[in-house]
């Protein structure tokens, strides 16, 4: 890359790393980084862009979303009902043609989160014997800079090393298993939950202290120990759980153990709006909103992050690694069903589903989600997701940032949406309005936080320079879906919505040390069980295209 | 990680261990194999295909580049065939099966750039079982899952023992599993077959259905599944199978711990097709009221099913992908090759890794011979000897990395042998790749 | 007079005339029809290379002449007025439409009538398959409309109807009405093997041919003149589809099933022994 | 006159045809492999047919190969049951038409078998 300057001149510029909030000032770019204003007043910019009187804020980034790896690739092949009425993707001189609808295709994907001012997304559940096919599609899925969580909650291994009360050796084992997969943080999906589905007819766990037959072990100590490992692993970002029992009336309850699972260590509860859910067992009667509880659990307790899931009214796919969850989604809405479970790692769901606004259940998600952003005290805390597609596609984003900071335009919504919402959460009366400050929290700031990202989310020098600049506008949906220019490490990729120069972006990844004399037990241990060679399982470093390695903490 | 080279006494002779065989779907990564001058001298492990595989491996002396016959540099044939691809306006790209899936993002690229057709050999293999899933949707697993659990097996309308010889003791049959100790004695294994096969041989019970008659035998366990009364003399008329025997069946499906079906072309290629395939998938999704059941194509090419994978996350859509309206369509029976060649609509073709000359139906046959078309493989055959322009490429896994996907969408590594003095697939399409679209400047 | 589209060009690759119906073309000039945008291939190229057009498109009739085997999408997505073909056509005729009438004297390919909303299609000739049907992954096929074959057909005739009517005056390939959730097809000719197979609701009717034998699912609940048959008998001879007279006088048995799915269909069946 | 008899004709793949790939098709092992018709005993008993023989098999459509039969290993084969390797003559017997499935029926011919003097 050239070392010539890029000056993005005069915006309004929110940076809440830097407490700058909406205040006009220049940045400057090189090498496709932030860097300080040239000391030597005669250096002048190679290039200038004019922001006056536009808003300038950090390229966004998705924490929690699927758009890679065998999941996500299974529910693009089960859709051509969607896509083909979906709007078309046709190509240009620059870009790939490809397919929308809940479940886009790769080029696709990396083209519509640019378009809407994201630069950086983060697949949240890959099965690690799957690595190789996620990296594939990530070189595939321009625009942005990627990375993914790796499925831990049901590794055989993880269990048999809990069991065994091993906690140096489940250590190593989640740093060899990372360094594999070329991954970024361990993901516990249904802990222990998708084991028993493996084993059993409809089979699950219902709460953190059931045992799990064979490798007896239990939910709650799976959460405790790895929870565990990853602080001491120094990683980045913490152990990232989708917790058990998603989706069911009174599951909140399952979630609160979750959060006191974890004690001091960290933890990342992801799309908790779907675990905030009071109400008896399969009593639809009786299902009402626990936000409030949980809300104060987590203002509580600085350990503890969250991402929403919010839910948007209209049709998507629901893919997820817990197996049973997608059996019950599949009977509840009577669709066709994926299955696919995962030798020694982790299972997989995939059906069709339709959120309606007519529908109780449905409306008391929408609203679950958005009492989460609303009660919710520290916003560094609490990240803006769809977990897409379940909860809706990432393109719901703008959508989600009207409703937060446009309180009349919720109130309106709010009159569409099935009456009872008005007794079964708080959403009605919270009046609560964000600022376009708090609104790049939780979509660039607090995200970068949490994943431990030094070089993201904000503009200050040795920043990554990606950058969006948006057109203000009182219809803040209108503002943020169709952002003025997007900046990917120091290039200009989009402008006016189309796209320019779709750059590759960056594998983020981590690498932390293990105790290489676990490869023994494991080598027999893998050639035992696995249907694949030990030899042939880990990624070699010269597989990835354009990686970076993220420190630990 | 660890080298897999091994250096024996003599110098001369190279070991590679755990290298790849893509000769089929099973995509067994466990093949020592021992070089000797550039040719391969032993292949531990290999199966009798994969021997064949491995020992038949010789450079072809043919040139890299054939351009109507004639012997030409392969920038010439480059050339050649991006004008030809370029100039066409229903072209179609076609194979993809045997070769890497770093080739195969290339080839749906040229499909993007030309506004063509791309289809691989999945719609004349279990392309029905695709379409099938898309209607129903499928409960299937990894093939480390069936060795670890599944208890009982059954082998429908397909012969492992001759076209996947490997499955059995790796995957299917005699693993000691997890779940299994004792391997192949706590396993029940069924075959249903129109043909007393070598697999049939090898299982404790089999079922010589009716030719054709399998979606009648799949209703019928449907309906037994279900509970659904049905009539014993209809059952034996459909399936030429005693209704007791069926029931006696699905006794054992209902008891088992982890059922296991692997199905083959017996269904997607007999009259029926795509929902005989939707019938099994049914009846494995109907299982799971009862206890835990998956199903499983038997996927025949080495990576098929990575053809599969990139065609879908490239485009959305499986296979037959028409792009000529400048985005992705699909509509089986209308862009897939068998149709878009036997009613005389592509009128040019690029064929990478197959043999449709010697497969397609005589009127999609005579529809190739009459357009111009660019064909890929490493050996000669009916397809290569009739094309415009021919490269001869080096064969992936032997002298080619790259990735490969096994019939359970289990990406493999791959560990070339010795290189090739032909180009590899990804070089000649990149290329021609590169060519496209210097010329639609 | 009406808007006259005289087939001309000769081309093996496909010519698609989406988005070519008489809402369409209302009111324009025939130079400016003559410029509309239709696809060969991959080429974007005006109509007029590949139709004389003539005559003007005020009264929302449009006629195609010639052999137009190898034109599709005709009168996809349609609303409103006529489509007259006079000559072969190609696949999809009508598909997705919701209004409208489709008259094609001649043969037409697959999908005729794919997931229609509305409307009516009568096809004087014979008829591919998938008619009336859903593309592939859908569980909703046709939802309402009429669609009349005075041929035969291919398989999978009204594949996941939703509601609707299809007839086929000839004889039909295998899977008529598979999956179905409602609606009606009937086949006054031979039909293929499995029909109804996995219906959920609706209606079919065989009663042409030898009688078909039906999937063990399928139960038998008796033999009866069902009055709602010379209904539709009537509907169908009003919009000039021909009935053989003997259907108006058999016994017809009566089927339920498919009770591997839901079950709530009924097949009827002519008896071939007359009363 | 000749025999003329209805079968139900299954191609489909063999390990020696599946070797034969690797080998070279245009190889007599392979050639053989995709040219020979299994018949089974019985029948070949019946129609007073020998390994060897030379038989024309005609499709419903009228589309013809001529190919060798050969008796079927022990019982692979019921009566009424033709068997031959996956390849350029089984392929010849196919339709263009796919029903709207990209895939052209490639087993269970209905076919008639003729031995040829």
């Amino acid at each position: 890359m050239s070392t010539a300057y890029f000056k993005i001149a005069g915006g309004t510029v929110y940076d809440p790393v830097h407490g700058v909030d909406g205040e006009r000032r220049d940045i400057w770019i090189r090498d496709g980084k932030i860097v300080a204003a040239p000391s030597d007043p005669d250096v002048r910019p190679d290039r200038t862009l004019d922001a006056a009187g536009l808003v300038v804020m950090p390229g966004g980034i998705d924490m929690h979303c699927h758009i890679a790896g065998p999941k996500v690739n299974t529910a693009r092949k089960m859709r051509p009902e969607e896509k083909r009425k979906a709007d078309k993707v046709v190509r240009t001189s620059t870009t790939r043609s490809g397919t929308m609808g809940s479940v886009p295709s790769t080029f696709a994907t990396g083209y519509k989160y640019a378009g809407m001012g994201y630069t950086t997304a983060f697949d949240a559940a890959i099965p690690p014997l799957a690595a190789r096919h996620v990296h594939e599609e990530f070189e595939d899925t321009p625009c942005i800079d990627k990375g993914f969580f790796v499925l831990m909650g049901n590794n055989h291994y993880v269990m048999q090393s809990i069991h065994r009360k091993e906690p140096e050796r489940l250590r190593s084992f989640i740093a060899w298993l990372l360094g594999a997969a070329k991954g970024y943080t361990p993901k516990l999906v249904n802990p222990g939950g998708v084991e028993v589905w493996k084993q059993l007819q409809g089979g699950n766990v219902h709460g953190l202290d059931e045992n799990v037959a064979h490798f007896d072990v239990t939910p709650r100590q799976i959460i405790e120990q790895v929870s565990r490992a990853v602080d001491q692993l120094r990683l980045p970002h913490s152990v990232h759980i989708h917790a058990n029992n998603l989706g069911m009336p009174g599951n909140w309850r399952t979630t609160l153990e979750t959060m006191k699972a974890l004690g001091d260590s960290r933890g990342h509860l992801s799309h908790i709006q779907f675990h905030s859910y009071g109400g008896g067992e399969a009593d639809e009667n009786t299902f009402n909103s626990k936000v409030v509880e949980l809300a104060e659990y987590v203002d509580a307790h600085p350990n503890i992050t969250v991402d929403v899931g919010q839910v948007l009214f209209g049709e998507t796919t629901t893919m997820t690694a817990d197996g049973p969850l997608g059996y019950y989604l599949s009977n509840s809405f009577g669709n066709k069903w994926f299955s696919s479970d995962t030798e020694m790692e982790s299972g997989c769901g995939i059906t069709p589903i339709e959120y309606k606004n007519t529908s109780l259940v449905h409306s008391l998600q929408w609203a679950i989600g958005l009492e989460w952003y609303l009660l919710a005290k520290d916003p560094w805390r609490v990240v803006m997701s769809t977990d897409h597609p379940n909860g809706g596609s990432f393109l719901a984003y703008p959508e989600i940032v009207q409703l937060l900071m446009d309180r009349t335009y919720r109130e309106e919504t709010l009159k569409h949406v099935h009456p009872a919402v008005l007794e079964r959460s708080t959403l009605a009366g919270l009046t609560r309005e964000y600022s376009l400050y708090e609104i790049c929290i939780i979509t660039r700031s607090g995200p970068a936080r949490i994943l431990g990202l030094a070089n993201k989310g904000h503009l200050g020098p040795g920043a990554d320079a990606d950058i969006t600049i948006y057109t203000p506008n009182d219809d803040k949906k209108v503002m943020f879906e169709l952002p003025r220019v997007v900046i990917k490490s120091g290039v200009v990729i989009v402008d006016q919505g189309e796209v320019r120069e779709p750059v590759n972006g960056k594998l983020l990844y981590v690498a932390p040390e293990w105790d290489v004399s676990i490869e023994t037990d494991l080598a027999a241990w893998f050639e035992k069980y696995y249907s694949v060679r030990f030899r042939n399982y880990p990624i070699p470093l010269d597989y990835l295209h354009e990686p970076e390695e993220v420190a630990c903490r | 990680m660890s080298t897999a080279v091994t250096k024996p006494a003599d110098p001369s002779v190279k070991v590679i261990e755990d290298s790849t065989c893509t000769f089929c779907g099973c995509v067994c990564d466990d093949i020592d194999i021992t070089v000797k001058d550039n040719h391969i001298i032993d292949a531990k492990r290999a199966c009798v295909l994969g021997k064949s595989w491995f020992y038949n491996h010789h450079a072809d002396d043919r040139p890299s580049c054939l351009i109507e016959g004639r012997p030409a540099s392969v920038a010439e044939g480059v050339d050649r065939a991006a004008r030809i691809l370029t100039a066409a306006r229903y072209p179609i790209i076609y194979g993809l099966s045997d070769t890497t899936s770093e080739a195969q993002r290339v080839a749906v690229g040229i499909g993007d750039s030309i506004a063509g057709t791309v289809d691989t050999t999945t719609s004349v293999c279990h392309g029905p079982s695709g379409m099938a899933f898309q209607g129903v949707g499928e409960v299937t697993c990894t093939l480390g899952e069936v060795a670890n659990r599944g208890d009982l097996i059954i082998f429908w309308g397909g012969n492992p023992a001759e076209s996947h010889p490997r499955h059995f003791t790796k995957y299917s049959l005699m693993p000691k599993g997890m779940f299994l100790p004792n391997g192949r004695k706590d396993r029940t294994a069924v075959g249903i077959d129109v043909r007393k096969t070598k697999t049939a041989k090898a299982m404790d019970l089999f079922f010589q259905i009716k030719p054709r008659s399998d979606f009648e035998a799949l209703w019928t366990l449907r309906a037994l599944a279900k509970g659904v009364e049905v009539d014993p003399k209809q059952v034996k008329d459909d399936t030429g199978i005693e209704l007791a025997r069926w029931q006696d069946l699905m006794d054992r499906m209902k008891a088992a711990k982890f059922g296991v079906i692997l199905f083959g072309m017996g269904l997607t290629m007999t009259r029926g097709k795509h929902l005989n395939s939707e019938a099994l998938l049914s009846l494995a999704r109907d299982m799971n009221a009862h206890t835990r059941f998956v199903v499983k194509p038997m996927r025949g090419h080495g990576n098929v099913t990575g053809a599969d994978n990139v065609v879908t996350w490239q485009t959305g859509y499986p296979f037959g992908v028409n792009m000529s309206r400048g985005y992705p369509r699909f509509n089986p029976g209308e862009y897939t090759t068998s149709d878009t060649l036997a009613r005389g609509e592509a009128d040019a073709a690029l064929i990478i890794a197959c043999d449709p000359m010697a497969n397609f139906s005589q009127p999609a046959r005579e529809r190739l011979k009459s357009i111009p078309y660019i064909a890929l493989d490493p050996k000669d055959t009916p397809t290569t000897r009739a094309a415009t322009v021919v490269f001869t490429t080096a064969t992936y896994g032997i002298n080619v990395p790259g990735t490969v996907y096994r019939m359970d969408d289990v990406p493999i590594f791959l560990r070339p042998a010795f290189p090739s003095p032909h180009p590899s697939d990804f070089d000649v399409l990149s290329a021609i790749q590169r060519r496209v679209k210097e010329l639609k400047q | 007079m009406s808007l006259t589209l005289r087939y001309k060009a000769n081309t093996s690759v496909p010519v698609e005339v989406e988005g070519l119906t008489p809402s369409a073309v209302r009111g324009l000039s025939v130079s400016e029809i003559e410029r509309f945008e239709i696809f060969n291939g991959n080429r974007k190229l005006p109509l007029a290379e590949f139709f004389d057009v003539s005559g003007d498109s005020a009264d929302g009739r449009i006629e195609f002449l010639g052999n137009l085997s190898g034109v599709h999408w005709i009168g996809a997505k349609m609303s409103e007025g006529e489509i007259h073909v006079r000559g072969d056509v190609g696949r999809h005729v009508g598909s997705e439409m919701t209004g409208g009438t489709i008259h094609v004297h001649g043969n037409a390919s697959d999908w005729v009538g794919g997931e229609m909303h509305g409307g009516l299609i009568h096809v004087h000739g014979n008829a591919g398959h998938l008619i009336g049907s859903a593309y592939r992954g859908s569980k909703v096929g046709m939802t309402a409309g009429t669609i009349l074959v005075d041929g035969s057909v291919g398989n999978e005739v009204g594949l996941t109807l939703r509601r609707g009517l299809v007839a086929i005056g000839g004889a039909c390939g295998d899977f008529v009405g598979f999956n179905m959730a409602a609606g009606t097809v009937l086949v006054f000719g031979q039909c293929g093997n499995r029909p109804a197979a996995g219906m959920r609701r609706g209606t079919v009717g065989l009663f042409g041919g030898t009688p078909p034998t039906l999937l063990v699912s399928f139960r038998k609940s008796g033999v009866f003149k069902p009055l709602f048959l010379q209904l539709i008998f009537r509907q169908l001879q009003s919009l000039g589809f021909a009935v053989p007279s003997d259907c108006w006088t058999a016994n017809y048995s009566l089927y339920s099933g498919d009770h591997v799915a839901l079950g709530r269909g009924e097949v009827l069946i002519r008896e071939t022994t007359a009363s | 006159m000749p025999i003329l008899e209805t079968f139900i004709l299954i191609p489909g793949r063999t390990s020696k045809q599946g070797c034969g790939i690797s080998e070279g098709k245009f190889e007599d092992g392979y050639q053989h492999e995709i040219t020979t018709l299994q018949v089974a005993p019985q029948d070949m008993k019946r129609l007073g047919l020998v390994n060897g023989d030379r038989v024309r098999i005609t499709t419903e459509s009228g589309r013809q190969i001529e190919v060798a039969v050969a008796a079927a290993a022990g019982d692979e084969l019921p009566p009424g049951l033709l068997f031959i390797a996956y390849g350029d003559l089984s392929s010849r017997l196919m339709e263009g038409d796919t029903h709207g499935s990209g895939m052209p029926t490639s087993k269970g011919f209905d076919v008639t078998l003729e031995k040829l003097s």
